[in-house]
């Protein structure tokens, strides 16, 4: 059943249905655009779920995949380096497409939008315009994890970074404009490396030429597509043996070992921004503090993973013998980000910037399990990417509504909120513990698999990591006990109406994201199953 | 080299030009350096006139003839009355950018120097023309016969000058 | 190519760039003006060298720079007459005070 | 029927109790602590069960590892559950403790508002306890380490709104959690090296028998995995957070912190315990470790004031001597830490349920106020005699036999852990004399009201103080069914009676020296202070290890972290600003060129003018590139 039906497509734009309906309601009635886009967001949240259950687990590379020549251009130019040159074309295609990798983190994407989406009870002002910009981000995510075109996924990609702007710097604390304009700053200059870097990519590996008859022309194409780049930089021959008796033996294409370290280099910067790691990150922080926490939620949760998405599919994937040469730099800057981040989360005082070090600090460790470049390592990144999401999601939904009480996250005037506030205080401690790795818990999962992964291939690395893992517990105990435990303070005490506990709106999300969470940390392998086949292919030409 | 020269002054023509063209270029170099206003129109006015003069020499004395009515005539005046309805008591002052002037100073003369290496490699078979005998005949039968319609534009454009100047200088409160 | 026509263009060249040097640095607006309309005699002297000696003499050139003086004319109309609106509106006609475009 | 084949059954009782007391949330409080108190006995049967089958002959060993928990490349990690005798023997302690002090808490904890909560971690941390008991590999053992580790946090932390007990809690989770680092590099180490990459403790049996495990690898396991026991069992130099968890719910500290997480250190070392005995280094590690924490506890526990603390202290101690037992790494040595593992965690719990009553009582934990109270506690000062008896090594009380049987290891083994045990010995039942007489004799201190506690309260601690009399008697000279059954051989020659004669003289000469300074106050308290101040005030202090750890490693690590906050701020920061400054810098001088004046702009266009003839037309002459 699932053969005839675009599912990727009808989930890519599946948010459309609500941009309709939120453009159709009038902006006075905000609980019915709440309800319209949280409904919406549940028909992706319903349609993600069934991908993701309808993948095969035992079939490797791209399943589903979608394709339609989308813009074409065609250019008089000389083939270079063919002497069998007719016709040469630009070819931009519409490719969808998704394996246990994509699958997942598209899945994840449906999930933190619709528990966002409940969550963004709290936003105060234009709920419309807030919607409207939510429901687009929502498209820009979907597409950016299941394109299977690098020029498609740039354009998602860039998708996603116009509504964030807005989300940030509309709704936003009062700061809002300077971390949005911060924020699209670094972001604009990581998308323009990596653009420079896929135009490198589709002009060299991007080459193709589509079996036809042979008494017409030959045409030459060039193209982002995924496939195509990796068949070719698999074995750069392969266009020459698939026309042999036309062109003999002529390269379509060359790529010298260093143009290749520079294509890898420049994804690294331009996915590490994203990402971010260590100098880079100064941006996300001012994100994390500024934007609503709703946004947060999906900030956090969604779009950081985009970078390491997009360093697994396009550098780890289709380059792999750099990134063997990277491995150690990557190793090293994991490190340096889980210490440096955990270190500063340490001293931090207010809460969401814990949390911000602290998400730095678990990236790092999404780069020890690329750097360990063995399935056992991917996997710990990739489970990383979707345990984090879950994690800090729960972590920004319970802030935010902390927020909406108390006004503040700042360690030293809040306290002793169980008290007021158990179930709440709860899941916050449920978060944090998860956060730091209980085992039970997806944190913990992802950290054993990244550094078991690390381990095999830089012991020393692993085990200076491994140290983190002492410091992350220091800083998430230091800021959720200071919220949670202790004495309420005076200014909550004389009036404690304000303090009450989770609404049935904010409880549900808290407990299906706790739900996740403990489902990946009792039974891994509804996750690690689908990756499998995903990770283990894009190893197979390093012999990992 | 020196033949080059004495050829050059030996030939009438080439003496004919040599004055002119000083005339001219005086007339240009006087109108930036004068102090007063006046006296730079009437330095211009010197430069449109040998113009016309090397225009007679290039065989096109229709030109010649309108370059002394419109610009040592017509446009002069109109730069006299421009003045005139102007105060200008004070004068000229010294320069008061030195980065600009120096900049342009060095600007101008560079782009001279371009020119002039352009104009030196430049390497074309010249022709020759025929002017016909009637040189103002010649232009009036290709002016309405080949260029008729931009010839009517420039009455348009004209009549739109005339009127726009008049609406431009008119006072406001009349 | 004669040394002749090499000649006119230099002096073209002469003027022009001395016309330019005027207009961009005199103070006097009228002055700008003239030195502008000094540039386009530049132009027409080449214009009408080129008709008599350029690869493909022809009285087309001759007829160009008249247009060129017709349209001269009426930019020095207009030039003038914007300058005297100005005048009375500042009271100078010094460029370096028409900096409206700076707002 | 094979109860071993339904062993799974027995964490699963505390889990549901779990699961239906988190969810009634703070309702029902009658039926919710019921229901964990009926889930908490279910496992205490089934575990009884469990053990009378194995006390058959011919008992194999059971293992199911049905669980695929994840698969990683070509292998994967199993989860299940193994029942052998060492396990056996746990679960019948940890299901028997947990049902006695659920039982106790009932009085206890009476008048909490969230009673419910305290029995749902009670029933959460006996749940992670059988599960790690039961685990078959360090993954899946790991996994219940920690959780048992966080339920001792949410327990410490219990009544969150004392600073202290919220310093407390985060203490007692960070500090294991180092040695926990520890077991986890261990474990990333052990699986690279085993073959098969397997996990299993029986495979990790097998290899370092086999020598599968080359020699450095075996030894750097085998410290990790220490490491990982030493955070967990309190030993020295991450003791510090045990005695500050005693800012929990007294039966708390008497489950948790005296008789079974504190324990599973023990425990994990004598489940790895193939791995140590392959190694002279890792041995010796722990003999060391252990002796000098049986020692070094025991002098800070004779300067303490507070009755948990002391008490704490002598678990640090006790805890020590099973790590040298195992240690000394013969088997024997290996039995006699194991039983008094067992019989410990009687006589501790006993202790400190004892205390608790105590402090229900009085309302007062500092041992200098109380005084006088066993006129109307009687039961609890007997039963709390009993249990300083038996810890303080005297004959026929359990303690005597299963402390004898360390010393008498160490004694042919290594001849100056026994002195140092002994000595430890001497201390221990110096403090635990001291505590007894200024809490239960002489006159009252200070304005209070005793009176003895409740029958639910009182009950657990009638069946612990039996069991700390008779609990020894299954493995003493002449009887070595314990060690047998235990091992499945006969562990050798466990008694000596020079061990035996100098063991009771250090334990009976602390209780009289105890007695004469604190019973019939010979010598006062201030004497004691006044003669020997410097060393008072150097154990009251705890030999200021938490000063020195403050200093040494907390602030120097804020420090860093100021100074790391202060370079991200304005180095990492500041270098973005600087290149954003260029920017609008250059922006501003592009600002200052548009002047509105014509004549700058044409004199830009006619250097742009130039610059891009320059530009194009001159490639040709200059040849640039």
């Amino acid at each position: 059943m699932l053969d005839n039906i675009p599912i990727l497509t009808l989930l890519t734009f599946s948010p459309l249905l609500g941009i309709i309906a939120v453009l159709l309601i009038p902006k006075e009635m905000g609980h019915w655009l709440k309800t319209a886009a949280i409904v919406s967001t549940l028909v992706s949240l319903v349609l993600a779920g069934w991908m993701f259950i309808g993948l095969d687990h035992d079939l490797e590379g791209m399943q589903y995949e979608e394709k339609a020549t989308w813009i074409e251009i065609a250019l008089n130019q000389e083939a270079p380096n063919l002497n069998a040159a007719e016709k040469l074309i630009y070819q931009f295609n519409y490719s969808l497409g998704a394996d246990g990798l994509s699958g997942a983190l598209a899945f994840l994407t449906a999930l933190i939008s619709s528990m966002a989406a409940f969550a963004s009870v709290h936003i105060k002002k234009r709920w419309k315009t807030f919607y409207l910009w939510f429901l687009i981000l929502q498209i820009g995510m979907f597409g950016v994890f299941l394109s299977r075109d690098l020029f498609l996924f740039f354009l998602f990609f860039e998708a996603t970074l116009i509504p964030m702007f807005f989300l940030i710097g509309i709704w936003g604390f009062s700061d809002r404009e300077k971390a949005a304009n911060k924020f699209l700053i670094y972001n604009g200059i990581g998308s323009a490396i990596m653009l420079i870097a896929f135009l490198m990519l589709i002009n060299t590996a991007g080459f193709s030429t589509p079996q036809e008859d042979p008494t017409q022309p030959l045409q030459l194409i060039y193209s982002g597509d995924v496939g195509t780049i990796y068949q070719n930089l698999q074995d750069p021959g392969s266009y020459a043996n698939v026309h042999h008796d036309r062109v003999g033996t002529a390269n379509p294409f060359y790529m010298g070992l260093a143009m290749k370290e520079w294509i890898f280099l420049m994804l690294l910067i331009a996915f590490g921004i994203k990402l971010p790691i260590f100098p880079f990150h100064t941006w996300m922080l001012k994100v994390h503090i500024e934007a609503p926490p709703s946004v947060v939620m999906i900030h956090s949760g969604i779009l950081l993973k985009m970078g390491a998405y997009g360093l697994l599919r396009f550098g780890v994937e289709l380059l792999p013998e750099q990134a063997q040469t990277f491995a150690l730099l990557i190793g090293i800057v994991g490190v340096v980000n889980i210490l440096y981040g955990a270190v500063l989360a340490l001293v931090q005082k207010e809460f969401r910037l814990i949390l911000a070090y602290s998400s730095i600090s678990h990236m790092g460790i999404v780069l020890l399990g690329i750097a360990a470049l063995n399935v056992t390592g991917l996997q710990g990144a990739a489970f990383q990417l979707v345990s984090h999401g879950l994690i800090s999601a729960l972590l920004f939904l319970i802030v935010g509504s902390i927020i909406e009480r108390t006004n503040t996250t700042e360690l030293n005037r809040l306290g002793g909120l169980a008290k007021a506030m158990p179930f709440m205080s709860g899941m916050l401690l449920v978060g944090g513990l998860a956060s730091l790795g209980l085992p039970g818990m997806s944190g913990f999962v992802s950290e054993f698999l990244a550094f078991l992964g690390l381990f095999e291939t830089m012991p020393v690395l692993a085990i200076v990591g491994a140290l983190g893992i002492i410091i992350t517990a220091v800083y998430v105990l230091r800021g959720v006990l200071a919220i949670t435990y202790g004495q309420l303070p005076e200014k909550f005490q004389e009036d404690g109406t304000v303090l009450r506990d989770a609404r049935l709106t904010e409880a549900i999300p808290m407990i299906v994201l706790t739900a996740f969470i403990v489902l990946l940390g009792i039974y891994p392998s509804v996750l690690s199953e689908p990756l499998h086949h995903a990770l283990s292919s894009m190893l197979a030409r390093i012999g990992g | 080299m020196l033949d080059n020269i004495l050829d050059f002054l030996t030939s009438a023509e080439s003496l004919l030009f040599l004055v002119f063209a000083m005339v001219v270029i005086s007339g240009a170099i006087l109108m930036l350096s004068y102090t007063k206003v006046v006296h730079m129109v009437v330095a211009l006015a010197f430069t449109f006139l040998g113009l016309a003069a090397l225009y007679v020499m290039l065989d096109a004395e229709f030109v010649a003839f309108v370059q002394v009515l419109i610009y040592a005539g017509a446009v002069s005046i109109l730069m006299i009355f421009g003045i005139m309805m102007t105060r200008h008591d004070k004068q000229e002052e010294e320069p008061r950018r030195p980065w600009h002037n120096g900049l342009l100073l060095g600007g101008s003369v560079a782009l001279f120097g371009i020119l002039f290496f352009a104009i030196q490699s430049a390497n074309f078979e010249s022709g020759t023309l025929d002017a016909g005998v009637d040189n103002t005949k010649a232009i009036g039968e290709q002016l309405f016969t080949r260029h008729v319609i931009p010839f009517e534009l420039m009455s348009v454009l004209l009549t739109v000058t005339f009127i726009g100047a008049i609406i431009l200088a008119k006072r406001e409160e009349d | 190519m004669d040394n002749i026509a090499n000649s006119y263009f230099l002096l073209a060249a002469i003027l022009f760039c001395v016309g330019l040097y005027g207009a961009l640095s005199k103070r006097n607006a009228v002055i700008v003006l003239l030195s502008v309309e000094l540039m386009l005699n530049a132009v027409n002297l080449n214009l009408i060298a080129f008709a008599k000696y350029g690869p493909v003499p022809s009285i087309t050139g001759q007829i160009f720079s008249l247009f060129t003086i017709t349209v001269a004319a009426a930019e020095a109309a207009i030039g003038i007459a914007i300058l005297i609106a100005l005048y009375r509106n500042k009271g100078t006609t010094d460029v370096l005070e028409m900096n409206a475009m700076k707002k | 029927m094979e109860f071993t084949h339904y062993a799974w059954l027995i964490p699963v009782f505390p889990l549901l109790a779990f699961l239906v007391l988190t969810a009634l949330g703070r309702q029902m409080k009658g039926i919710a602590t019921g229901f964990s108190i009926l889930a908490a006995a279910a496992a205490f049967i089934m575990a009884v069960l469990v053990f009378t089958e194995r006390l058959g002959e011919n008992v194999v060993d059971y293992t199911w590892d049905g669980f695929k928990w994840i698969g990683i490349g070509d292998f994967a990690i199993q989860m299940g559950y193994e029942v052998n005798n060492l396990n056996t023997l746990m679960l019948v302690i940890v299901t028997l403790v947990s049902l006695l002090v659920n039982v106790y808490s009932l009085g206890y904890m009476k008048d909490d508002e969230r009673i419910n909560t305290f029995f749902a971690y009670v029933s959460l941390f006996t749940f992670s306890m059988l599960g790690l008991v039961l685990s078959i590999n360090l993954v899946q053992f790991f996994i219940f380490w920690e959780l048992v580790g966080v339920c001792s946090f949410l327990l410490v932390g219990f009544w969150y709104t004392k600073p202290a007990a919220r310093a407390a809690a985060k203490k007692a989770f960070i500090v294991t959690r180092i040695g926990d680092v520890g077991l986890f590099i261990g474990m990333l180490l052990l699986f690279w090296n085993m073959p098969g990459n397997s996990l299993e403790f029986s495979a990790i049996h097998n290899a370092a028998h086999t020598g599968a495990l080359s020699a450095n690898v075996i030894t750097a396991a085998a410290i990790l995995v220490f490491i990982g026991a030493v955070g967990k069992s309190g030993q020295f130099p991450l003791h510090t957070w045990l005695p500050d968890a005693m800012e929990g719910p007294t039966p708390i500290s008497a489950l948790i912190h005296a008789a079974t997480m504190v324990a599973a250190g023990v425990y994990l070392v004598a489940r790895t315990f193939p791995l140590f005995e392959e190694s002279q280094a890792a041995l010796t590690t722990v003999a060391i470790v252990g002796g000098f924490t049986a020692i070094f506890a025991a002098t800070i526990a004779l300067a303490q004031n507070d009755i948990k603390r002391i008490l704490a202290y002598s678990t640090v101690s006790q805890l020590g001597y099973m790590m040298l037992a195992m240690g000394i790494g013969t088997m024997s040595s290996y039995t006699a830490g194991m039983f008094h593992l067992y019989t410990h965690a009687f006589f501790k719990a006993l202790l400190f349920l004892g205390a608790g009553s105590v402090i229900h009582a009085v309302n007062e934990q500092d041992i200098r106020k109380m005084g006088g109270l066993g006129s109307k506690m009687k039961i609890t000062m007997i039963t709390f005699a009993i249990g300083t008896l038996a810890l303080s090594g005297i004959v026929p009380f359990a303690g005597f036999w299963s402390k004898d049987a360390i010393l008498t290891e160490a004694y042919h083994n290594v001849p100056v852990l026994f002195w140092v045990a002994l000595v430890a010995a001497f201390f221990t039942a110096l403090y635990m004399a001291r505590l007894f007489f200024l809490v239960f004799t002489g006159k009252p201190r200070s304005d209070m009201h005793p009176h003895e506690s409740p029958a639910v309260m009182t009950l657990p601690l009638l069946v612990l103080a039996v069991l700390a009399i008779i609990a020894g008697f299954v493995y003493f000279p002449g009887n070595a069914w314990f060690g047998e059954w235990l091992l499945g051989e006969s562990p050798g020659e466990h008694a000596d009676m020079t061990v035996m004669i100098l063991s009771t003289v250090a334990g009976v000469g602390g209780l009289l020296i105890g007695w004469l300074l604190y019973g019939r106050r010979t010598f006062t308290e201030d004497w004691v202070e006044a003669r020997a101040l410097p060393a008072y005030q150097l154990l009251n202090r705890k030999y200021y290890i938490d000063e020195l750890y403050d200093n040494g490693v907390v602030k120097p690590l804020r420090g860093i972290g100021y100074l790391l906050d202060w370079f991200d701020r304005y180095i990492v920061d500041g270098a973005v600003k600087v290149l954003s400054g260029v920017m609008t810098g250059t922006g501003r001088i592009g600002l200052r060129m548009q002047n509105g004046q014509l004549q700058a702009y044409g004199l830009i266009g006619v250097v742009g003018l130039l610059i891009l003839i320059v530009a194009v037309v001159g490639r040709r002459y200059f040849h640039v590139g």
